[in-house]
């Protein structure tokens, strides 16, 4: 391919200083080498008629420009509004149309993006090269020039195609809507996490081993049973305010066990958590919550 | 669309796509205005549909919002798996401060953040007595009456103790420590990294 | 709770509650261990919700991420005037580029630009994976290593597709230079005054 740029210009100053599109097409190489600033000359130049085969009024032609994806759906529609073949562009035709196009937009001042530059310098240079003696030897058989760009507008169009047809998919939200139904009455398991035995032990090492450097933590010794019972006793106040001293020992624990509840009533009753009273001399011992000021 | 799509199954099928529930003024804006059914209409549908529900996965309920389908509370023991969390560990003062109440109970709050030398998080609490393995036995009469923590039968179950009495003593604990002097395996400290949860 | 009640029902169930597809595993995992049914019986149970649906509003529909019950397209001119907006159309731009990345993925950026001809939006592509359509998926080794696109479930489950040889076939890249395409409508100009989001 040769120099773009060079193209570039070939283009744009053709189009430009011969407004008859079909003497472009015949003079384009020829009078190529023009050094003139391209988009400068064609704002320049007064715009009188629209070619008659865009059927476009200018005032829609930004609006239309936007319709394009690019230089390529350009193309495609230039050559699809004719009903002419991808495979076989009539390349001089296509390359005016285009470039009137392009002039257009300049002289609408409307910015194009270079990809549109570009094209028209690859337009010109195919059709530059078309106008050359083919080879004829089967040996050298030279591509066909726009095989490069039929590949890109076909490559291209089906992409095109294909995001119609994605479009057309029913798709969430416009066509189908996922479904949810309420699920307050449904009642959720929690799930705790295992715990071993183990360690709750370790744990409680880690405490006491932490509560040994710190001289001031001193943990009594009571053996657990009598804190164990200390719990259930005040379990049981929770419910009966008042209760005898002697349901508090059962004949079935044994002389152990009842040991192990006289120590929980002493230490209760030294933790100021329960008080021992007796209502008359020699009446029955009772053991209640002790209550500062009867709160509660 | 055509022509003979039922009134309930519009209805079915906004109150499903919306997830949530719809006034009646609501249902009667999903019809164009020349082609809205009488209000009597709508409440006849409601009925047929409530109706159609019968022995189906969902129900029609009316709330103050408005209208709902609500899965039924029957499927729970299948669905409520859809929600359930992955459980993560306890944390590490959890461990501790259910130990504390094992050995020390009844013991306050107060006590236990004495022994730990940190304070206790009301989670943490609130945690173990969900869990059913503490419970409060009582208050303590000092200032601000705090309350009393104990373990439960359903800790002693969990642990597969008959009596707090199985726990090792103290004493040996503290034995154990002098042992553990020497260096031991420590699994104690798997944990540290692991995620935990109160 | 009731020991007759069904699969399939229970299935529904799940799909209303998850408002979302559910896998195979996700169905199956509805089930304690020892009360999972057989997947053969699972698939049935599909099978029957299937046919369940007829003449109801939702319909089973198995997309990538697993199946869903979802509101048949026949409702949505009802179901659609619950959310107040509209569900943008999507430029050309846009689709073009995820109907590439959707048919020749991985591609990169530069690879989309050559087909379209156009620079790609870097907007463009952020909105695909901001929508969770389109991720990264490497980078291919080349000066720069620009990002790999793909696109993802999401994008199969939104556009109602199991996977991607769902979609509708490529058009045939037609090589003879003397074939003539036949000649095709122009939708273009039809989406020039529709709104588009990016």
């Amino acid at each position: 391919m040769t120099d773009l740029a060079d193209c570039e210009k070939t283009v744009v100053t053709d189009s430009n200083s011969e407004r008859d599109a079909r003497q472009v097409d015949s003079q384009a190489v020829s009078e190529g080498a023009v050094t003139a600033a391209p988009l400068a000359f064609v704002n320049g130049a007064p715009f009188t008629e629209l070619p008659e085969d865009l059927y476009i009024p200018p005032d829609a032609l930004e609006v239309f420009l936007e319709t394009f994806e690019g230089p390529l759906d350009l193309l495609l529609y230039l050559i699809r509004r004719q009903n002419l073949s991808i495979v076989d562009i009539p390349i001089a035709d296509i390359t005016r149309q285009y470039i009137t196009y392009i002039e257009m937009m300049s002289e609408l001042r409307i910015e194009l993006a270079a990809e549109y530059l570009l094209m028209a310098a690859i337009l010109a240079e195919i059709k530059s090269r078309m106008l050359l003696p083919r080879p004829t030897g089967p040996e050298q058989g030279e591509e066909d020039p726009r095989a490069e760009l039929v590949r890109r507008l076909q490559e291209y169009e089906r992409y095109k195609h294909a995001a119609q047809e994605l479009d057309a998919l029913p798709r969430c939200e416009r066509d189908v809507f996922e479904t949810s139904a309420d699920t307050g009455a449904i009642k959720v398991k929690k799930i705790y996490p295992e715990v071993e035995l183990k360690e709750v032990l370790l744990a409680f090492q880690d405490v006491l081993r932490r509560a040994e450097r710190s001289t001031h933590h001193h943990i009594q010794r009571e053996p657990l049973s009598v804190r164990e019972r200390m719990s259930s006793i005040l379990a049981r106040l929770r419910t009966q305010l008042l209760i005898p001293f002697p349901s508090l020992f059962e004949r079935k624990e044994g002389r152990h066990g009842a040991v192990v509840s006289l120590l929980a009533i002493l230490e209760l009753s030294k933790e100021r958590l329960i008080e021992i009273i007796q209502e008359e001399p020699l009446g029955e011992l009772q053991v209640r919550p002790l209550m500062a000021s009867g709160v509660d | 669309m055509s022509i003979d799509v039922e009134l309930k199954t519009i209805i079915e099928a906004a109150l499903l796509a919306a997830g949530r529930p719809l006034s009646f003024a609501e249902l009667e804006n999903l019809f164009a205005d020349n082609e809205r059914p009488e209000p009597s209409e709508i409440h006849s549908a409601l009925a047929e549909l409530a109706e159609d529900c019968r022995g189906r996965a969902v129900e029609l309920k009316q709330v103050a919002s408005g209208y709902r389908l609500q899965v039924r509370e029957a499927f729970s023991p299948w669905v409520s798996r859809l929600f359930e969390e992955r459980p993560g560990r306890y944390s590490r003062a959890f461990l501790e401060t259910l130990a504390i109440i094992a050995y020390r109970q009844p013991v306050t709050r107060g006590e236990i953040e004495d022994i730990r030398g940190v304070a206790v998080s009301s989670s943490i609490v609130r945690t173990l007595q969900e869990r059913g393995w503490v419970q409060v036995v009582g208050h303590k009469e000092v200032p601000g009456r705090p309350a009393l923590l104990a373990t439960t039968k359903q800790f002693l179950d969990y642990f597969n103790l008959k009596s707090l009495g199985e726990l090792p003593p103290l004493q040996e604990l503290i034995d154990d420590l002098a042992l553990q002097a020497a260096p031991q395996d420590q699994p104690v400290t798997e944990n540290a990294n692991t995620e935990s949860i109160e």
